[in-house]
């Protein structure tokens, strides 16, 4: 039995003020390009959306290519179940996301940014045009030319897929395109663009305030720094909290469950089920393993206690992927339906529990075929439930 | 030319152009990889996910169509994951399948028929979604049935609605398991943009997209002893109804089209290549008469260029999209049509027939005709001109219906009175060929002289380029044509709607002055129609094109001026070209149409 | 002669003609379905139906003769709604499921859907039992989509006399099969295969066996190899839109080598051994014959390469069995080697090895079954797959067969004489035995054209020849002017006459091939579909081209089998011989 | 000129007439018309020169561009896990029985569409719904009624 | 040629010979195929029915396949692969009787016998089969018990006649 290395640790950066923010736009732009890729390249901070490409060299293969024009987009459709950082920190510090962009504006040569705001939190339109004028204001005194504006999306989750996202921005459906070529060099309009999530940009925002070192003396090795975390389901404290990264999750759960929690919903719909056998070998953070195994995560942590089916876990996740998938692709429009239907006939006894096995196969089909992220993620939840609730499955 | 890279498939080692997608370079090394998304004509989409092949060293697999190589690629088109992880994409796709086969129109010319055959596909153990799902069969259009059980939502339709002919008829709607191909909120397709010109269902891999069939209806008539039924087949026919029953791509089969037809039952075989001949005639002379009031007497009312009107999926497009130029285009039918109105009037009294019994068919290249045919305007001689219009490949299936060994059918030639032709009539079925048989008229006709091309052959037209150009001095005319002397006749040539397109708007922008603009709404032209042998692509096209020029140059009489029977009609009914007759029976009019 | 019209032209043809054939000899095709050319007329179908003017009803073309004047219309109004409607009672009871069936897009019922055009539901009728036998090793019965064309019937009836696919029940309840109880595995049926090769539908299969050799080919621990029949390269081209008869040899083994297979060997280079042993086998019981005064030697000896006839045999006449030769079946022999004689000679564990035989045959399924076929434990051929299951690999792996450059086989099991070619056709086995065995008793080469004996060639039924030996080498000096008398059969049907001769005591003959299926190998029941007579004798030509473009035409001229009893069996009929090359056969009861 | 056109052609001069500018306006209009009609479609392919099927087609795909006719407030239910355990179904419940329709459904009187959602994005404070673009957290039957009301007597007062 | 009189002591013999007396009825019949209905009607009247032995002793006997016997035997409605019990109960379903109340009769026939058209009773009393027309329209509804023919009767009597039997 592994110990974890690290407690569980509080950390408060992200939602610390924004004050300082001119000071800090003033100085970055001031910087060489270079300077500010290798802060945080050094930082090691890794794209908080789930997915976990590291940031700095994102905007390094952007800065490189040749063109005149390029964007910078802020991706802030946050749609996986059980996430809601992004709107807590578009509402509570929003300049800080603006001044990151900002400055990827200038490493990379771009004088164009976007805000792809989910069309659920129209409501924070307003306050957030409220900031972009504010901070526009600033950005004339100093002049540096770099504009930023909301573009609003129509509820549709595959639209947080880059890809998909662009073709929305483009006036699209929003399916995702072929990778590749990647958006570093054929993004929005087919010019070369940074897409971050709103959280890696309030980090970035952190590492210039503080250079790469405070950020990096977080985490542990692959997982740098701290993390946002959307805490709901069964659990006393729902809400956002920052943690360093590698916390283990029995840590986690002790703090933040019920006392009976069952199982973890890591990284929503799309992310992956630890039950509770599985608490104490996994740790939150990146790939490399350091002890068990380690979940990459966009932040949303869902907790179920024993009251809970988790059949009907699955058949709601399910109903959303089967609802949200954008239907191009064979594996994920067909898959979805057929893994939706396949619980509910075992259940209803119409199909033997070896029909559970086929489903698992066929989850493994479309990981490795899908298109894009959301029909290959589909299989990690579904095989994590089926596999340690297989009983609950059937009867 | 760049470097090439060095890649691995199933372990053999190649070079090859960087860029190349893995579907592309496989199929240098025979390897199949099988597609169903992936169509030449057409961008790569990569949505079927079938060619999915395994690049070592990666766990996802990657779609072969649309994964360029990369240098030192080791890929494996049949590993153990790929197999298993195709086989599920199959049985995903069968399982939304109404896979009731024996009754399919496409059955044995399907592709997903053949994928699951080649993958021996014998189990169904997913849940059959396709029976709680409700599907909708639209079968209002006279041209084409769309049936969404059929549909595994490749979207080729799509892309050929789009890429092809600009027409976006067709489109994805919704998202996740609703999503579907669908047109403009769900009308059905006649009620929409749809130009009739069926490269949707050359395009579908399935059942999904089909022609409307009139097979039976004409079995009916046939049978009917108190019609007299008639026939009469278009140029592109006779080089692609080969195809179908056995023959290689790109070989004539006229003779025995022909003979074929006889054996079927009808009373008389004739050709669509006499009307075509008729519509120069008609067509130049309107040309001539439109230069005349432009160049002569300087009218500004004057439409020019001239847009020929042939095709009658381009005429329903320019009256959807472009409802404000319809002057522009010629008043004369399509052959077809100009057929159709004789034979219930010149042929039925000639041969002394009640024209109300005569059932005139038509075999097309085309399913745009079945609408044409429709077109209110079209019963000039008072009785609906043409009653039924049969694809290629529906007469391909009334020829093995009737049991008849086409391989060893004797050739015959057509009945006479409208089955004389020349090699201008024949091109027709070539994109840039009107063109080609209106300049070799309206040539000699003005100057006395054959045009200036060797052998005829007015090469600029030719060819399977989108946009094409060709001016002719014409020098030394006589006489009446005085005013011509030292114009330089400038044409363009447009096949596909798309080009169409860019040849309209360069038109309307004033960028191009054109005299004289002919307009294809097929890929090819009538060779590559929407109602020839599946599958039609870019290879076979060029093939068909041969046909038909070789056709052409077979050909004793090679200029429609020279045709007897033309010179026959026009001495004993029609009297002149754009006469009172003609008007009456051979040209037209168009109406306006909304755009959605 | 008599005089007919059909579709308004008029005609002349021989009395007796049916309206079908009378048509198709003017090029005027009816569509059909029951129908086998030569075979199977009963006219149950009735898709053929014509209309003769003057006839109150219908007439079934394949059943009902042309008479003089008769006026016929193949394809009028009447006669299209009618095809039309039993098409579609046909299809009412018929699951539509086409994509998800092994014979899709080769199936009968399917083609004829093209041909008649049917768009509409007009009867969604009951539907009969379903009933899928999987018994059997060979052969499978999925009765839900038969539709009781008895073709089947009439094959293992009329052609092998097997009579086990019979109709039971009648009116809505009929269905074709074994009777009620019986399951396929456990009944007669020899697994020749011929019913599945006539079935238009998918009612009868073989048992699938890719999956199987996929698994193996996958298996990294396994070193896969795999030998083919003499019959396979002469008819594989066709599954891939080849001419029927095209010789595809090379391809085919390029083809293996793509797949993944380690080794490609030749059930050739078997064929050859297995005349080395059964020719010695021959000899030795002629000598007992003709030197010993007793009557213990058993006269006619049978051949014993066809694993079809060998279980008829067991069942019919299982008092018969001494004069079966002890020889295992070719690809038995190689198995059996590849395990021993190559694992030595290049240092596998037998274990690990896995052997595939492509066979035009669904009866090895069975043989590689049979207890006798395991030495040490191990299974002597792994999985047997039919020549339609290697073209469905070949599709499946994506290999483009038609441009693949010609390939090899691997040594030292992949060298092979012309005799060992023809194997793949009736009468081969004896042309080659002869080859050899005249040579070895008088030193000279078989009299005849091109080494032919031509009685021998062609698709008769019962074929018969006779050899007079004349001066024989000194050691057998005693057969100096023996005639000695052959017969070749092939389709069980025959094979019964044969053997009622030997249990009479009235049998000729000194030695008798037999092989299950009419033709032989080349039409065996895992050859492509579909087969008839031309096509077999399309593929017989190509079989006796392979033979005459070989150097080497005669089976002990082939050095690799040289090598082989030098380095590892020793003698013909040597104790290693008996150990891995001979078997012993079960008494079977007759039902 | 229908207001609605008027309003296309506004909302087109302020996003500009690109492909890209396609979703802006199709969200003006269903901000302002609560959905999108047929004829609004027609309008805006017009209006952007682009195919009417593309435009339907793209409308179809996001979930809150309605193309049938909506209710004045569209009220959206998250239907997500975490609010489906903290009693999402009693607060349909209550609103279905307040309002007498079912889910996907208008009342007789144009007011209210009752609508379920993907993720709000409050799962910490669960369940949650939109009312047009207004959330509501921490929904309990009561407050449901409660805030249902509210709308109502609203209503009431403008007429 | 043994005639059916010959065999009617059946119902004391052993099964060896039943066997035995088949064996000399296909003799007489000189294993002749075309004989094969005469046989097998023996067969039955000797066995009661048909089972899979006696099918499997007739095949061996004739040199035929199993397979053969059972397709000929299955296609005519009188042979019996399943035991029968005391008393066959037929009813005609001919189109008179049918129209008369024939299905009515055997709808109540299948609820009192608790059996299917087919079957026999648990305890080998009756057995329940279906004829059509029996050539006595004139008397319809028609019920034949074994060799009995019952005229005219209705659901109502059904109970009434059964119950005189047991």
């Amino acid at each position: 039995m592994s110990t974890p290395i690290y407690q569980l640790k509080r950390v408060d950066f992200i939602f610390k003020d924004e004050k300082d923010w001119k000071e800090i736009l003033k100085n970055s732009i001031n910087r060489p390009a270079h300077e500010l890729i290798n802060e945080l390249i050094s930082s090691e901070l890794k794209g908080r959306g789930g997915a976990g490409f590291p940031t700095g060299l994102k905007w390094k293969l952007a800065a490189e290519v040749d063109d005149p024009i390029k964007y910078v987009i802020c991706n802030a459709d946050e749609g996986e179940p059980g996430t809601f950082k992004d709107r807590e920190i578009l509402s509570k510090v929003p300049l800080k996301v603006l001044t990151s962009m900002a400055v990827c504006g200038h490493v990379i040569g771009s004088k164009e940014g976007y805000i792809y705001l989910r069309g659920e939190y129209f409501f924070l339109q307003p306050e957030l045009n409220k900031s972009i004028g504010e901070f526009k204001d600033y950005c004339n005194e100093i002049n540096f030319d770099f504009t930023i504006k909301i573009f609003m999306g129509s509820g549709a989750y595959i639209c947080g897929e880059e890809t998909a996202l662009f073709e929305s921005m483009e006036g699209k459906r929003g399916e995702p395109r072929n990778k590749p070529p990647f958006p570093s060099t054929f993004g929005y309009l087919g010019k070369p663009t940074v897409i971050n999530n709103v959280e890696t940009l309030a980090h970035c925002y952190t590492i210039f305030e503080y250079g790469s070192k405070r950020f990096y003396d977080l985490g542990v090795q692959y997982s740098r720094g701290s993390k946002l975390f959307s805490v709901s389901g069964d659990t006393p404290k729902p809400g956002i909290y920052e943690l360093e990264l590698g916390m283990s999750l029995v840590d986690f759960v002790d703090e933040f469950g019920d006392g009976d929690t069952k199982a973890v919903q890591v990284g929503g719909a799309s992310g992956f089920l630890v039950p509770r056998k599985g608490f104490r070998e996994t740790t939150i953070g990146f790939q490399g393993k350091l002890t068990g195994i380690s979940l990459p995560t966009g932040g949303s942590m869902m907790l179920f206690n024993s009251s809970r089916s988790m059949y009907n876990v699955l058949d709601n996740y399910l109903e959303f992927f089967r609802e949200e998938s954008c239907g191009q692709c064979t594996p994920c429009r067909v898959g979805c339906q057929q893994l939706l239907n396949g619980i509910k006939a075992v259940k209803r006894g119409e199909k033997n529990a070896q029909y559970l096995n086929k489903l698992m196969r066929l989850t493994e089909t479309m990981q490795y075929t899908a298109k894009c992220g959301l029909g290959q993620s589909v299989a990690n939840s579904f095989s994590a439930i089926v596999e340690n609730f297989r009983e609950e499955m059937i009867y | 030319m760049a470097k090439k890279i060095k890649i691995t498939i199933n372990e053999v080692a190649l070079e090859i152009e960087p860029g190349t997608s893995i579907l592309d370079a496989a199929r240098q090394t025979g390897v199949i990889i099988p597609t169903l998304c992936y169509h030449k004509d057409l961008c790569v989409a990569g949505n079927c996910r079938v060619c999915v092949v395994e690049i070592v060293g990666q766990k996802r697999l990657s779609a072969a169509c649309a994964t360029p190589c990369e240098d030192g690629m080791d890929i494996l088109t049949n590993s153990f994951k790929v197999r298993n992880s195709r086989k599920h994409i199959i049985e995903l796709l069968l399982s939304e399948h109404n896979a009731d086969c024996t009754r399919c129109y496409k059955n044995g010319n399907c592709e997903l028929q053949k994928l699951a055959s080649d993958y021996k596909i014998m189990t169904q153990d997913f849940i059959r979604l396709s029976r709680s799902k409700n599907y909708t069969i639209d079968h209002y259009s006279p041209s084409i049935i769309k049936d969404d059980s059929k549909c595994i939502r490749c979207q080729r339709c799509v892309r050929t609605c789009e890429e092809i002919q600009g027409v976006n008829a067709l489109t994805v709607a919704y998202k996740g398991d609703r999503m579907k191909i669908s047109t403009f909120f769900e009308k059905p397709m006649n009620d929409v943009i749809c130009t009739n010109c069926g490269q949707c269902i050359n395009h579908c891999p399935t059942g999904a997209l089909v022609e409307k069939n009139y097979i039976e209806e004409v079995w009916e008539a046939i049978a009917d002893k108190g019609c007299h039924v008639i026939v009469q087949t278009a140029p592109a026919v006779r080089i692609g109804l080969g195809e179908e029953l056995g023959f290689k791509v790109g070989s004539r089969v006229t003779g025995k089209m022909v003979s074929a037809l006889k054996r079927l039952g009808f009373d008389a075989v004739m050709d669509t290549d006499f009307s075509a001949d008729l519509t120069i005639m008609e067509e130049g002379t309107e040309l001539m008469m439109r230069l005349k009031r432009a160049l002569e007497d300087h009218d500004p009312d004057v439409k020019l260029p001239m847009a020929t009107s042939c095709s009658p999926g381009w005429i329903k497009y320019i009256e959807h999209m472009y409802p404000d130029y319809l002057g522009y285009l010629s008043t004369c039918k399509s052959p077809q049509q100009m057929f159709g109105a004789l034979a219930k009037t010149y042929y039925a009294k000639a041969k002394n027939l009640n024209p109300a019994k005569i059932v005139s068919v038509s075999i097309m290249p085309c399913t745009a005709k079945k609408f044409e045919s429709n077109r209110p305007e079209m019963h000039d001689s008072g009785f609906r001109d043409v009653d039924y219009v049969l694809t290629t490949r529906e007469l391909a299936i009334m020829i093995k219906q009737a049991g008849i060994d086409f391989m060893r059918l004797e050739d015959m030639s057509f009945d006479s009175l409208m089955g004389e032709s020349t090699g201008a009539g024949v091109i027709f079925g070539a994109t840039g060929g009107v063109m080609e048989a209106a300049l070799r008229t309206v040539y000699e006709l003005v100057t006395g002289r054959p045009v200036p091309f060797e052998n005829l052959n007015i090469t600029p037209v030719r060819g399977m380029d989108g946009v094409k150009e060709a001016s002719i001095k014409i020098e030394s005319p006589i006489q009446e044509w005085a005013f011509l002397d030292g114009v330089e006749l400038k044409c363009a040539v447009a096949h596909g709607l798309i080009n169409a397109k860019k040849v309209m708007d360069s038109i309307i922008s004033g960028e191009s002055h054109y005299h004289f603009v002919e307009f294809m709404a097929c890929p090819g032209g009538c060779l590559g129609g929407g109602g020839q042998p599946i599958p039609t692509n870019p290879e076979i096209r060029r093939k068909r094109a041969e046909a038909i020029y070789a056709e052409d140059e077979g050909m004793p009489l090679r200029k429609s001026h020279q045709n007897p029977e033309i010179l026959k009609i026009y001495n004993d009914f029609l009297l002149k070209p754009m006469g009172e007759k003609s008007h009456q029976l051979l040209h037209t009019k168009y109406s306006p149409r909304k755009r959605f | 002669m008599i005089n007919l019209t059909i579709n308004n032209k008029k005609f002349q043809v021989e009395e007796g003609t049916t309206i079908f054939d009378a048509a198709k000899l003017n090029n005027i095709l009816i569509p059909h379905f029951c129908y086998m050319e030569n075979v199977h007329q009963i006219g149950s179908c009735r898709i053929c139906v014509v209309e003769v003017e003057g006839g109150k009803t219908l007439m079934a073309s394949c059943v009902t003769p042309a008479t003089e004047g008769m006026v016929v219309h193949t394809n009028s109004e009447r006669v299209r709604d009618v095809r039309k409607v039993i098409f579609e009672l046909m299809l009412s009871d018929h699951p539509k499921e086409c994509l998800s069936c092994w014979r899709n897009q080769n199936c009968e019922l399917q083609d004829l859907g093209n041909l008649i055009q049917l768009h509409e539901f007009r009867y969604e009728g009951a539907k009969s039992k379903d009933v899928v036998d999987s018994s059997s090793p060979s052969i499978v019965r999925d009765s839900s989509k038969c539709i009781l064309c008895r073709r089947c019937v009439t094959v293992c009836n009329e052609i092998q006399g097997v009579g086990l696919m019979n109709p039971h029940h009648r009116g809505f309840s009929t269905f074709i099969g074994p009777s009620e109880d019986e399951l396929l595995g456990e009944s007669v049926c020899t697994n020749c295969g011929q019913c599945v090769l006539v079935c238009p539908v998918g009612a009868l299969k073989e048992k699938d066996s890719t999956a199987a050799v996929w698994e193996a080919l996958y298996d990294k621990s396994k070193t896969v190899v795999v030998q083919t029949a003499p019959a396979v390269r002469a008819a594989l081209g066709e599954v891939f839109a080849y001419e029927p008869g095209t010789l595809v040899t090379g391809k085919m083994a390029a083809a293996l080598h793509q797949l993944g297979f380690d080794y490609v060997f030749d059930t050739n280079f078997a064929a050859d051994l297995t005349i080395m042993e059964e020719g010695s086998e021959f000899l030795e019981r002629v000598t007992n014959a003709f030197t010993t005064k007793e009557k213990d030697h058993v006269l006619p000896m049978i051949t014993s390469c066809s694993p079809g006839w060998i279980k008829f045999m067991e069942h019919r006449y299982p008092d018969q069995l001494a004069h079966l030769s002890s020889c295992k079946s070719p690809h038995m022999m190689l198995g059996a080697l590849t395990k021993t004689y190559f694992a030595e000679k290049m240092n596998i564990n037998p274990a690990k090895l896995y052997v595939v035989s492509v066979m035009p045959c669904t009866a090895k399924k069975f043989e590689i079954t049979r207890p006798e076929m395991f030495s040490n434990g191990l299974a002597d051929v792994d999985a047997v797959i039919t020549t339609r299951e290697l073209g469905r690999m070949i599709k499946d792996a994506g290999i483009d067969f038609r441009s693949l450059e010609d390939g090899e086989f691997d040594s030292p099991l992949g060298l092979s004489s012309g005799a060992a070619d023809i194997f793949g056709t009736t009468g081969g086995v004896m042309e080659a035995a002869l080859r050899t065995v005249h040579e070895l008793v008088t030193g000279r080469e078989l009299p005849g054209i091109k080494l032919h004996i031509k009685p021998l060639t062609g698709l008769s039924r019962i074929k018969t020849a006779e050899l007079k030996i004349e001066n024989p080498l000194p050691a057998y000096s005693f057969l100096n002017g023996v005639i000695v008398k052959v017969a070749v059969t092939s389709g069980l049907k025959g094979a019964a006459e044969l053997l009622e001769q030997i249990k009479n005591g009235t049998s000729p003959y000194h030695f008798i091939e037999i092989m299950g299926c009419p033709g032989g190998c080349i039409s065996g029941g895992g050859q492509p579909r579909p087969v008839n007579d031309a096509i077999r004798t399309m593929r017989l030509e190509a079989i006796y081209r392979e033979d005459e473009g070989k150097l080497l035409r005669k089976s002990h001229e082939n050095v690799d089998i040289q090598m082989l009893y030098r380095d590892f069996l020793g003698v013909p009929l040597g104790h290693k011989s008996h150990e891995l090359l001979h078997t012993v056969y079960t008494q079977r009861s007759k039902n | 000129m229908y207001p609605v056109t008027e309003l296309i052609k506004n909302l087109a001069d302020q996003h500009g007439r690109e492909r890209r500018n396609l979703l802006p306006i199709l969200q003006g209009v269903v901000e302002q018309e609560k959905y999108l009609s047929e004829y609004s479609m027609i309008e805006i392919a017009r209006e952007l020169d682009l195919p009417a099927s593309e435009v339907y087609g793209t409308a179809t795909f996001y979930s809150f561009l309605e193309y049938k006719k909506m209710g004045k407030y569209i009220i959206r239910i998250c239907k997500t896990i975490t609010c489906s355990m903290k009693g999402k179904n009693q607060i349909i419940k209550t609103i279905e029985d307040m309002l007498k329709i079912n889910v996907g459904e208008t009342t007789p009187d144009g007011n209210f569409s009752l609508l379920q959602t993907n993720c709000l994005g409050f799962c910490h404070k669960a369940p949650a719904m939109l009312i047009n673009y207004e959330v509501y957290i921490d929904l309990t039957p009561e407050k449901v009624r409660e805030i249902l009301t509210g709308y109502i007597n609203k209503k009431e007062k403008e007429e | 040629m043994i005639t059916t009189d010959e065999v009617c002591n059946v119902l004391t013999m052993t099964a060896e010979e039943k066997y035995d007396l088949l064996k000399s009825v296909i003799i007489d019949y000189e294993r002749k195929e075309s004989n094969l209905i005469q046989i097998l009607h023996m067969a039955q009247a000797i066995f009661g029915y048909l089972p899979v032995d006696v099918q499997h002793f007739i095949a061996v006997q004739m040199e035929l396949s199993v397979s053969k016997i059972n397709s000929v035997l299955t296609f005519y409605s009188f042979f019996s692969t399943q035991p029968k019990g005391k008393y066959t109960v037929s009813i005609c379903l001919g189109t008179a009787c049918y129209v008369r109340g024939g299905k009515e009769v055997l709808n109540k026939l299948k609820s009192v016998l608790g059996i299917d058209v087919g079957a026999t009773t648990e305890d080998k009393i009756f057995s329940l089969s279906v004829m059509r027309c029996i050539g006595a329209c004139g008397l319809a509804p028609a019920m034949t018990i074994n060799k009995k023919v019952y005229k005219q009767v209705n659901a109502n009597k059904i109970p009434l006649i059964l119950g005189m039997l047991k």
